[in-house]
């Protein structure tokens, strides 16, 4: 009698298998973000069962690194997140040279924090943007775009590339900041926080939201450390953690960073901690503005076309937008990488989290409960 | 001369139907690889690709346009092929960035291939890796122009040579006899554990 | 109660497991195949709760796969990388998704890549690749250049 | 007249002896229907002709008489049941031809009790004949089925107390008012309201209790859903379209003659207290009807639930006690025969062919069934009272009367069922004949003439009611104008109610659909030729459904189809529990009467010997 | 012949509004998005590319249902009093209209679900549940003012409202056009009502497999239902009108109000959107139904 309704639908399915049906929810779906599919087993709008279905961006990541010098992989590596690709380059640097054991320039360390924020914004909008798709306000999709690529125009001007940026490399990063570029990176700013009131009111502080969102994919507190979620997500969950604290890498130690918590971990919970993320990164970027130091933008480590490594291994973390993002880099001792592991922060919500939340869930509110966990396929694939 | 005689057949109702395609084109977005990210830039506010009329669409029954949007790795492949074949026609195609010309990046991946056009027929190649929102807007409107002027159709291409695009795709999704890797170690790891399938 | 690293290499030497001090916040330790879940129950139980990844590296010289399982404490703020060297011949090693449920997809990553085999973990199957025939691609006797150039007809660029 | 009731009762002796003879037993079936409605039809208009056999015996003070008579509305009622009869007889040669059981027999003997009823000129006629029908339908429904044995005893055991409480009605009716003949009870009923209205109202609910219980209005729907799942189909078909108007047809002749002439004070300007009870009653049965056919997993079942839900609208036209409301139920009447018999035959060739009346295990029937498609897609559109069909002309009188009467709260709850009628209907097609047809139906085929005939017969006759009301509204007209009513509603394409400027012409709707059709055509040949591909070429998201081990069965969505919506009922459903009450019930009644289970055991034989004896005690009780 | 000259004329002019309608609101959305948006005139340039294409259908209940939607609208339209002219004069009742507009969504119900893809099916299931959910307090509202004027005539009650603003049912029952307001955002299937075709969770729900000239009927059916939709709001809030121009004016006032909520609303899910419609449009509706009848 205090059966749930979903518990009697899977004994329903065990009893006559003919009431299941599936429905195939991606690649090429407009509400999966990526190219990454779920072969839902439903009944009625309610799913009973999930089979996801990766490696659709399977390219080989790891092997190729290993057929690449040291410094050619960095063309390589902030592809492995299309939306967020900084912390890749960047953890991918602070590994080697962990190997290396070098301490490169402090401006180097805050032009590098400053890349980070900057890609964490870009990527935080862009988040924003699918969720919002996900539930049908394409208003804000539209706007929070065209805002990321304010972001993007400055990102051109640093680096030369808008998405791809192959800033940092071992030893520093591989330039210094135009003049006139301090001023304009405070005015998007300035914009952005302006334009956080009108997100608010279109998106985070919709009642229909509220509605859409409130319980949906709940994870508790000790869940979101036992599954392995890192990032905004594991921080929605109630737990104090963040990479930039404690393991602290660039130039986060020199900065105050605020870790923000909420209780709820549910879907409406993760929405609002990335807004509030956002807030805080805007103020980051902002103090890392003032006390960045002058001086050298990288260490001399000679050709970096002949660069070897020595013999060894690190591992190296960054906090990216979607959580931790890991390079385990072992090296022989020769031109080329022995071998390059990566550990994508998408993972244990893709296709564990998948598992236990999507049954019972209606088809309705899969692709806002993807949004809402900033599931990047491509991190999973490798 | 041949060309212009060819135009010359071509009557006001076709003018027409073309200026309505031209003017309408409505594109199913695979989102394969880095390209992706470069899509929504150009139909949202700042670009703003709908001006053109042109419009993302959910399913392939809908759309005109398919865009490969980056390397396609062989599970894609197969569904682009599947997508591609449900699109009714006319239809083109648009890959992006130098992934779908020779591999790009990835040439020596062991999962991605390196020329799309093998396995499908592409109309445009758009340059780059990855292409700016301003080339892929450059690419939609040549598009539209090789649809005014009736070009576009490398669809009846892949009519014609149906045998030489389905061969090829036979080969690198393996649908005949396993033609990779020596017998040898094939039948060593077939021993060892039988979660490899031939 | 936070541990510093010195205590933790202290205790973790005390139950007999050889220690590294690699970084700041990083240490490294090798354990025996037999000893695997024994040790990681051990760190689990003073607080490393977080099952960062496995992954797996390819000794081919020495004819030995390096299973690394990273196991950070949020606690202690010390990042553990445990090795474990188990022969190439005989990949077998005894699954953890007892432990931490993510690390059946780590685990069938790595099946797919390594052909190593886990112990106990009931759904191997392919993850990311479809109808693989050739050798597990992220073996080092595996040349994906040559691969691509016979499948895919890739030009080989100097 | 009386040769119309012995031909169904001859008819039912000659095919009791020959019962082996299926070809023949049902072509005497058929035959004596075609005279029957002969016969009605040479009635019409003749509506003094009475047959009344006069005894000395007095209850309680009420002279005993036994009669028939011609009454007008009795003649619509039969009539057109006589009409879908024989449509549906059509349609039973073919689809009896390879069946277990033999419901012809019984099935004539319900027909004699159908038309008993339906020209019964007293009260003792009529319960002679209701009961009689009440016990030959539970032989018709177990019909040789160990499995219908209990939706069929939880049918008896309703129709007893129905049974009880109307020979109360009688008894009290016959000691008050010193009368058993139906019209003059009613006259004199009225004037009993003045005297003692405890025992008027007492036997107003009594017999309304009755006929209620017959028709499946609220509360007592449950029956209708047990017993449809597990009849025979053909027979289904005149039980749902026929038999359940047994309770409307006393409704029209004795309760709204009663309560529209009473003086009860107004609620809200609108009604009587009493018309707001069958009203809400009414009300009730529509909406409850209509949510449970929604969530049915059964389409017989469903349909069942359907019919409910179109008792609830009749009952609301009579609520009204406005003369549009009352024409529009009657006329509901004869089109829910109508819709209702196209709708079960065609679910009848569909569990002929397939076996199966599960809708989740069906689909995608339209390829193999194109005919009975557009039957039950016809069908589908009458019931949901779309206009070029039958179905809407009722349905926009009883709304026209509710909304002049200003009963709002009945008018949106008509609203309701009619749009959630809708819903449920075209979740039947759905999962019945669209979609993916399983690998198992693959060699399924169009039923043989003999069954497509019939349904093609029904598609017309819902169009011709449809398109020209007046075939059934210009004798609705004439028999009520015999009864005494003034009216004048409809023409032969026009329908009319008191409202201003409230005239429609269903022959203008039908041409505007017509030209829609021509346009929409138009423009479909403008565009580009397509191309039929399969079925399963679908979009999975650039899938391969068969990879991933799907089946047509596994990509069919139709189990729990309004799933969302459902839950939001869940909890109001979980405390309705007057359906474990009848059940209980139903369960219970095989220890009252063991003799029922033993008859049943012993198998046709006795069942035909049970019959005669009760038949025989009839006649004995009427020519006495 | 003149009475069918006239109805072929009405459905075309019907269809040239819709699809004008259609256009000038992507644009107005485009400029609520800060974009440029399409050109006016866009919708007829969709809707001539799709009926040029090649199209798919899984079987003749596709055809047969596209034809019938578009039909059930077009000859709804007729009914619907265009500034007190119609087609064939007839009496344009309120209760025939309702039950007439059903058809076109049996059409296209069945077009779609006789794709046989489960999307579609759940498409049309919500589609089907909103109908529900909007029907009855649209009913509501249009029940209070029937009572109101004592007819059921579309026509009359326009007429009724004539001379000036002031006497138009809008400004005399505010509630009531509230909440027929709200339902109708439902009745067009806007945000945040739009829960059968979205996109993000079952892939256009009912269009998903129509394409060519089958998604162009669905345009124009789209178009018709925008002008009936319109048409019955402006005859019954805003009193007809007095020629055309003014008529169709009016009409793109409605049209306006819808788009501008359909450009800042996510959806609701879609029970959560029939437990809106039967809670807050119904309320108001009862009240104005209460205020009407004491």
């Amino acid at each position: 009698m205090m059966d749930s309704p979903s518990y009697m639908l899977s004994k329903i399915a065990e009893k006559d298998n003919l009431t299941v049906y599936e429905l195939f929810f991606g690649p090429n779906h407009p509400g999966m973000h990526g190219n990454f599919g779920y072969v839902l087993e439903m009944i009625g709008t309610e799913i009973v069962k999930v089979r996801p279905n990766a490696g659709h961006l399977h390219r080989g990541f790891e092997k190729l690194m290993e057929q690449k010098l040291w410094v050619q992989n960095i063309a390589l590596v902030p592809r492995i997140c299309v939306a967020d690709p900084d912390p890749n380059e960047v953890a991918y640097c602070t590994a080697i040279e962990k190997i290396l054991r070098v301490d490169i320039p402090d401006r180097a360390k805050f032009l590098r924090t400053i890349t980070l924020e900057m890609s964490r914004l870009s990527s935080f909008l862009m988040g924003m943007g699918a969720l919002a798709a996900a539930v049908g306000l394409y208003t804000a999709m539209n706007i929070m775009t065209a805002d990321r690529d304010l972001i993007l125009d400055l990102f051109e001007w640093l680096t030369g590339a808008r998405v791809y940026h192959m800033f940092s490399i071992p030893g520093g990063v591989r330039n210094d900041l135009a003049d006139g570029f301090v001023e304009r990176l405070y005015k998007v700013l300035d914009h952005l926080e302006k334009r956080l009131i009108e997100y608010d009111k279109l998106l985070f502080e919709n009642p229909i939201i509220h509605k859409r969102l409130k319980g949906l994919g709940y994870v508790s507190k000790e869940d979101a450390v036992k599954y392995g979620l890192t990032g905004p997500n594991l921080r929605a969950s109630g737990n104090p953690y963040d990479v930039r604290v404690d393991d602290p890498y660039a130039a986060y130690p020199y900065l105050d960073v605020r870790v923000i918590t909420q209780e709820g971990g549910d879907a409406l919970t993760r929405a609002i901690q990335i807004r509030l993320e956002f807030e805080e990164t805007i103020n980051l970027i902002r103090r890392a503005l003032k006390t960045m130091p002058e001086g050298e933008i990288r260490l001399n480590l000679g050709n970096l076309s002949a660069l070897k490594v020595p013999k060894g291994e690190a591992y190296a973390k960054v906090e990216s937008s979607k959580g931790e993002f890991g390079y385990y880099v072992v090296s022989d001792g020769g031109m080329k990488p022995y071998r390059v592991a990566v550990r994508g922060p998408s993972l244990p919500a893709g296709l564990l989290l998948a598992q236990k939340h999507l049954p019972k869930m209606k088809i309705d509110d899969v692709a806002a409960w993807m949004a809402s966990l900033a599931i990047c396929p491509p991190d999973i694939d490798k | 001369m041949e060309d212009l005689k060819a135009n010359d057949k071509r009557s006001y109702i076709d003018n027409l139907i073309d200026f309505f395609r031209k003017r309408s084109i409505w594109m199913l977005h695979y989102c394969t690889g880095c390209g992706a990210v470069e899509l929504p830039p150009s139909m949202t506010s700042r670009w703003d690709i709908e001006r053109f009329g042109i419009v993302p669409m959910a399913t392939p029954r809908q759309a005109d346009v398919l865009l490969v949007t980056g390397y396609v790795s062989l599970k894609t492949l197969k569904r682009i092929i599947k997508i591609y074949e449900q699109m009714p026609e006319p239809k083109w195609v648009l890959a992006f960035g130098s992934c779908t010309v020779n591999g790009g990046i990835y040439w020596d991946s062991y999962n991605t291939i390196t020329n799309l056009a093998e396995y499908i027929p592409v109309d445009i190649t758009v340059s780059g890796c990855m292409p700016r929102p301003e080339a892929v807007i450059d690419a939609l409107q040549t598009l539209m122009e090789m649809i005014q002027s009736g070009e576009g159709g490398a669809y009846k291409k892949y009519k014609e040579n149906y045998e030489y695009y389905k061969k090829n795709q036979d080969r690198v999704l393996r649908k005949t006899a396993p033609i990779l890797g020596s017998s040898e170690t094939e039948s060593i790891y077939q021993e060892k554990e039988g979660n490899y399938e031939t | 109660m936070k541990l510093d690293k010195e205590s933790i290499i202290e205790l973790l030497n005390q139950k007999g497991v050889e220690v590294l001090d690699l970084y700041p916040n990083q240490i490294s330790v090798n354990i025996k195949k037999d000893n695997l879940l024994n040790h990681l129950v051990f760190l689990r139980s003073i607080g490393f709760d977080h099952l960062s990844f496995i992954n797996a590296v390819d000794f081919i010289d020495e004819g030995e796969f390096e299973l690394v399982y990273h196991v950070w404490s949020y606690t202690h703020k010390i990042h553990v990388l445990n090795k474990v060297r188990i022969s190439r011949n005989n990949p077998v090693i005894p699954t953890i998704v007892n432990l931490w449920e993510q690390a059946q997809f780590y685990e069938q990553e790595i099946h797919e890549f390594f052909g190593i085999i886990f112990e106990g973990n009931k759904d191997l199957s392919p993850l990311f690749l479809e109808n693989w025939v050739d050798i597990p691609p992220l073996r080092k006797d595996f040349d994906t250049k040559e691969f691509s150039v016979r499948l895919f007809g890739a030009e080989i660029r100097r | 007249m009386v040769e119309i009731l012995l031909v169904p009762l001859i008819t039912a002796f000659i095919s009791d002896i020959f019962i082996k003879n299926k070809r023949l037993v049902w072509f005497l079936f058929l035959i004596s229907n075609g005279y029957i409605l002969y016969k009605l039809y040479s009635l019409y208009g003749k509506w003094d002709l009475t047959y009344i056999l006069n005894t000395d015996y007095q209850i309680f003070g009420a002279k005993l008489s036994l009669g028939l008579s011609n009454n007008p509305l009795g003649w619509y009622f039969a009539f057109f049941s006589a009409v879908v009869t024989l449509v549906i007889a059509i349609f039973s040669i073919g689809f009896n031809t390879n069946s277990k059981g033999n419901v012809a027999p019984i099935w004539m003997l319900i027909i004699f009790a159908n038309l008993g009823i339906f020209y019964a000129a007293d009260w003792i006629t009529f319960f002679m004949m209701w009961e009689l029908m009440g016990w030959t339908s539970f032989f018709a429904i177990t019909n040789g089925n160990t499995k219908a044995l209990d939706g069929a005893k939880y049918y008896l055991a309703l129709s007893l107390l129905g049974g009880s409480s109307m020979l109360i009605a009688i008894l009290l009716l016959g000691a008050y008012t010193k009368t058993f003949i139906i019209i003059t009870s009613a006259y004199r009923l009225i004037q009993l309201f003045n005297l003692a209205e405890g025992v008027f109202t007492t036997i107003l609910l009594l017999f309304i209790m009755a006929f209620f219980i017959k028709s499946a209005i609220f509360p007592f729907y449950m029956w209708p859903s047990k017993v449809y799942a597990v009849g025979p189909e053909d027979y289904i078909a005149f039980m749902s379209s026929v038999m359940i108007k047994y309770g409307i047809y006393p409704m029209a002749i004795f309760i709204v003659p009663v309560i529209g002439n009473l003086q009860l004070p107004k609620i809200f300007n609108a009604g009587n207290w009493m018309q707001y009870f069958i009203g809400y009653l009414g009300a009730l049965s529509a909406v409850v009807g209509t949510l449970l056919a929604m969530f049915q997993t059964d389409m017989k079942k469903l349909f069942a639930y359907s019919s409910v839900a179109n008792m609830g609208y009749i009952l609301l036209g009579f609520a009204s006690m406005s003369i549009v409301g009352f024409e529009g139920s009657l006329f509901h009447v004869v089109n829910h025969i109508v819709l209702k018999a196209a709708i079960f035959l065609s679910l009848a060739a569909v569990v002929y062919r397939t076996g199966e009346s599960e809708m989740h295990k069906l689909g995608g029937l339209v390829y193999k069934m194109p005919i009975t498609f557009l039957t039950f897609l016809f069908g589908i559109i009458a019931a949901a009272g779309i206009p070029p069909l039958n179905g809407f002309g009722s349905k926009w009188m009883i709304i026209q009367a509710l909304m002049e009467k200003k009963m709002v709260v009945l008018v949106i709850s008509m609203v309701f069922a009619s749009t959630g009628a809708f819903m449920y209907l075209f979740r039947a097609l759905v999962s019945i004949f669209l979609g993916q047809l399983p690998e198992r139906y693959k060699d399924v085929k169009e039923v043989p003439y003999t069954m497509s005939i019939p349904m093609i017969i029904m598609m017309g006759l819902m169009l011709l009611i449809g398109v020209v009301p007046g075939v059934v509204m210009k004798p609705l007209t004439i028999a009520l104008d015999a009864l005494g009513y003034k009216v004048d509603i409809a023409t032969w394409t026009t329908l009319s109610s008191s409202f201003k400027n409230a005239t429609i012409d269903l022959k203008i709707v039908f041409y505007m659909f017509a030209m829609g059709i021509v346009v929409a055509a138009l423009m479909y040949l403008f565009g580009n030729k397509s191309e039929t591909i399969p079925q399963h070429d679908n979009y999975t998201a650039g899938e391969n459904p068969i990879e991933w081990g799907v089946d047509a069965d596994k990509f069919n969505y139709s189990y729990s189809f309004y799933q969302p919506f459902k839950e939001m009922f869940d909890p109001l459903f979980e405390r309705i529990s007057i359906d474990r009450f009848f059940s209980s019930i139903g369960k219970n009644f095989e220890y009252i009467s063991p003799t029922i289970q033993g008859l049943y055991k012993r198998g046709e034989g006795a069942v035909l010997l049970f019959s005669i004896g009760v038949l025989l005690f009839i006649l004995g009780g009427w020519i006495l | 012949m003149i009475a069918a000259i006239r109805v072929f004329g009405y459905s075309l002019f019907a269809i040239f509004i819709g699809l004008l309608f259609m256009g000038i609101g992507r644009k107005i959305i485009a400029r609520i998005q800060l974009r440029l948006g399409p050109p006016f005139y866009q919708a007829f340039l969709d809707v001539g590319k799709l009926f040029a294409r090649k199209s798919i259908t899984h079987n003749f209940v596709m055809d047969l249902g596209m034809i019938m939607s578009l039909a059930g609208l077009l000859s709804t339209m007729l009914f619907v009093p265009v500034a007190g002219h119609m087609a064939i004069k007839t009496s344009s009742n309120l209760i025939l209209i309702i039950y007439l507009m059903a058809i076109g969504h049996l059409g296209m119900a069945m077009a779609a679900a006789a794709s046989g893809n489960p999307n579609a099916t759940i498409g049309v299931s919500r589609a089907l549940t909103m109908m529900l959910g909007y029907e009855i307090p649209f009913f509501t509202v249009m029940l209070g003012l029937i009572i109101f004027n004592g007819t059921s005539s579309l026509e009359l009650i326009a007429q009724s409202q004539a001379g000036g603003i002031l006497n138009w049912n809008m400004v005399k029952f505010p509630l009531g056009f509230l909440a027929a307001e709200i339902a109708l955002q439902a009745i067009m299937g806007e945000k945040p009502f739009d829960a059968m075709v979205a996109p993000a969770e079952i892939a256009s729900g009912p269009m998903v497999e129509l394409g060519g000239k089958y998604l162009g009927l669905a345009f124009l059916t789209h178009a018709v239902s925008i002008f009936v939709e319109t048409g019955i709001m402006v005859n019954l809030f805003m009193g007809g009108a007095s020629n055309v121009f003014t008529f169709v004016l009016k009409q793109f006032e409605i049209y306006l109000i819808t788009i501008l909520i359909e450009a800042v609303f996510p959806r609701f899910r879609i029970e959560q959107a029939v437990k809106f419609l039967w809670t807050v449009p119904m309320s108001i509706a009862v009240v104005q139904l209460a205020i009407i009848l004491l």
